[in-house]
Parts: structure tokens; C-alpha cells; sequence
């Protein structure tokens, strides 16, 4: 049982990091990855890069309480988070998620929740740049609802 | 790394970062305000009353000081305003996250 | 929008896989892999390995069905599905699923949708050899009740 | 590829393939009746007629042809007990789906 979740200012290298997730994996039947990617374009226009502001310290241990509550929660076997902070261009990845289980379920569900909490929850200020200019950016209606799904 | 200088202690000698609380901005508060600044203080406050404070001495920050979805956490953790904060320690102002 | 599903003999490259499927992706802001291991232990004891039967050309579109089904259901830009057939050993990959999609909720459904399609509804015949001879074995009560989730 | 005698197609000549009807056992019930038969069959019959022909003639496989959760695909095509298969074409025996 593993759980690790890191913060870095390079891009996560999502397959390099799934080859080494699945590496001698026997007992678990199911592993489920997420990506995050930076889109070009949000619901205000076109998006020519990101900026992740975080607060040293503060905003690890946010990534690391996440991913030990979805350890808590399901039953699931590892867990890797990798979060992305400062300057991010369209296309590269921000988040990479990994969850091993031994039945699928948990691993599908584990990797939801802390998807969602991490878009509401993480301790991150989020700058999109634009041809209008930066736009300090919130968690959208959506997100918000999404993490409603999981009752505390 | 901008100081307001309102805000700056006029403090020297050894007792100087005793005497004082460290001040972040965090996300669009610290392109608004400057990222850091040090304020005087020489006796423990709550948490209200530090946001006032900060709010009068960091010009334009008296607005999102005062809105309750502005949180402050002292030393890494989120405290509410009943919290007391004192000399030494590490205030950061916190917009609403807006996750990863 | 593409939507592939293959049928090989060989075992999946799930990091290749999402290499390529990630490249050049800027439109979507999510990316959903479910890699499925041989597992080397079930419900009926230790599991040495796995055959999984098929019925050539019917077993393929049993696969296309329901990829084309889940791009349907969702809002996801692509889908691609690989899946495994003849003698798998424990802890190799049976089956690679991604999905693509500008958001999160739509590519984290259909993945889950296809698995408990493919898990219940691909035209294979599974064996589990192990220490007391090989047992053929049909869908788990969990797996049907997973599928009855999504209502047709 | 094990053929059972009794449904071999006695018949020779350029005729044959087309007075045959192609049987494939998928799964468990290839390894215990044998892959693949060939059953003789002059003239369009019944899905359910055609099971009882193929479980008189194949040791043993009355039993599973006789199951409603045995399916059977007419040229790969799942089909009702009403349909009806005839000289030429294929038709497989399928067991529960085990899943991937």
C-alpha cells in the first residue's frame, strides 16, 4: 500500500509514471489513470497558457489529504496524485491520478472522488491568459456540484 | 517580492523578527497587494482583528480582508477569526481556491 | 473523433497506448485509461494463468459495438479499446480502455460504462487454469450488477 | 480441429459444401464436444429444429443446446429459435459470455 501525492513544476509524465504503476502488479485487477490536460479554450475564449499559483508547504499537504481520504474511503490499493504547479502551456499536463484495486469499482470511484476534490478542494489559484488578458479563475458551477456528489 | 511600506516594521536589532508577523498574499491578491509584507506586532491578536489590520495597512486589501470567503491561515492552517496570531508567526490570505 | 477497438493476441503497451493518445491533445481537458490485469488469485483460489477464448470477427465487433455505444451515450471526443485474447499470465494487461473528452464527468462515465459492458457483454470465454485443473468461468453477480447501472 | 463421425457429411463431390451446415462450439463446449462438425443438411431448417439435430448427432451437447442460455449465431449473427439456417451457412454454439 502506497500513497503518494507530489507537487511539481515539470510536466507529469503520465506514461512513464503508468508503466512504473502497473510494474509486478498481480493483485490488483483494475488500475484507472487520469489525465488533466491544459485546454486551449475555456468557457471565457481562447486560452494560450495556465499559471498555478501555490502556497509552498500548504498546498502539498491539500494534494496529500485528498489522496489519504480516498485511500480511507474505498478499497483500493495505491494511489498516485502528481499536480502540476506554475506556468502550464495548452496541451501539457497538469494532474496525473492513478488508482490500483483489486475490483475495478473502487478503482473507478477512487480516482472520481479525488478528481473532484482536487478541482474544488486543491490549494491552488489558477491564472487563465488570454488575448483579453489574465483571468483569476473559480471552481465552475460544475465542479462545485461534482464534489457535492460525496457526502462527508 | 514587493513590501508595502506601511506595513514594513521600523523594527532593528536581534528581537526584530520576533516582533513582527509575516504577511502572504496568495493567487490575485498577491499581484494586487504584493506578495509579501511584514507587520508590526508585538502582543497576540485574534484573527478578526488582524484582518482589520492588514486590511488598513495594505492599501486596496481592505475589501477581500473583510469578505468571509477570504480565509487566513497562520502557520500552514486554516483558522477561523476567533484564532489568536502573535509575533513570529506566518499569516497567509487566501482566495478562494480554485483547484487544480 | 475516433473510436477504435481491436482484438490481440499480444498483450496491450498501456503506456505507449496513452502516450499516443495523449499527443497533441488541446481541445480535451480530460483523459480516462482503465488498464484490466490478469489477477493471480480469484474468488476460487490461486490462478496460474488465463485463456480467453473468442469467436473470430464476432468477438471484434462485439468490441466496436460497444465503443460505438459509449461514444453515443457520452460527450467524449475519442474512445479506443484493446482488448486481449488466447493465454494471458498473471499480472499482464487483458484490456486498455481511454477515453477522451473536453470534460471530466463524460470521459470518467464512459470508460466506466464500457467496462461493465466488456466485462459482461464481450463475446469471450474466459478459463482460469490453477493448481486444481482449469474452471471456465461466467460474469460475477457484482459484474451484472454493475452493468444493470446503465439502463439501455 | 476433432470432428464427431456421426455428423461428418458422408457426401463427396463439388456439392458438398454447399449441403452442409458449418457447426463451431465456442469456449468450454469446444474442448468438450469438439471445435468444430460439419452436420449434413439438404434444405432450410429451424434454429430450434437445428438444435435438436446437432444435439442428437454430438455426444453430449443435447444437454447444452437444449438451455435457452445457450445461444446461437447464424453467420455470426445471434439469433431467435424461429430463424431459420440452411445449406452454406455457419453456425456457432455460444456459451455464456464470460466477459472480458
Amino acid at each position: 500500500m502506497a500513497v503518494t501525492a507530489l507537487l511539481t513544476r515539470q510536466p507529469p509524465a503520465p506514461e512513464a509514471e503508468l508503466a512504473a504503476f502497473l510494474a509486478g502488479r498481480t493483485v490488483d485487477g483494475a488500475v484507472v489513470a487520469f489525465v488533466g490536460l491544459a485546454r486551449d479554450e475555456s468557457r471565457s475564449g481562447p486560452v494560450t497558457g495556465l499559471y498555478l499559483d501555490h502556497y509552498p508547504g500548504f498546498t502539498e499537504r491539500s494534494l496529500e489529504r485528498m489522496a489519504a481520504d480516498a485511500d480511507a474511503r474505498f478499497a483500493v490499493s495505491d494511489i498516485r496524485v502528481i499536480h502540476r504547479c506554475g506556468e502550464v502551456a495548452p496541451g501539457e499536463p497538469i494532474v496525473f491520478v492513478a488508482v490500483a484495486a483489486p475490483h475495478r469499482r473502487a478503482a473507478f470511484e477512487a480516482a472520481d472522488y479525488l478528481m473532484d476534490r482536487l478541482k474544488t478542494e486543491a490549494a491552488f489559484w489558477k491564472r487563465e491568459d488570454g488575448p483579453d488578458g489574465p483571468r483569476w479563475i473559480e471552481p465552475t458551477d460544475q465542479d462545485r456540484a461534482d464534489r457535492q456528489r460525496w457526502s462527508d | 517580492m514587493s513590501r508595502s511600506a506601511c506595513v514594513d516594521s521600523p523594527g532593528i536589532g536581534p528581537d526584530k523578527t520576533r516582533m513582527t508577523i509575516r504577511i502572504l498574499f496568495l493567487g490575485e491578491f498577491g499581484v494586487r497587494f504584493g506578495r509579501e509584507h511584514t507587520l508590526d506586532c508585538a502582543e497576540p491578536l485574534s484573527v478578526a482583528e488582524l484582518r482589520g489590520r492588514i486590511g488598513a495597512q495594505v492599501e486596496g486589501a481592505g475589501a477581500v480582508l473583510a469578505r468571509p470567503d477570504t480565509r487566513l491561515a497562520v502557520d500552514q492552517t486554516i483558522v477561523p477569526d476567533s484564532a489568536r496570531v502573535g509575533p513570529g508567526q506566518e499569516v497567509a490570505v487566501l482566495p478562494i481556491f480554485s483547484g487544480g
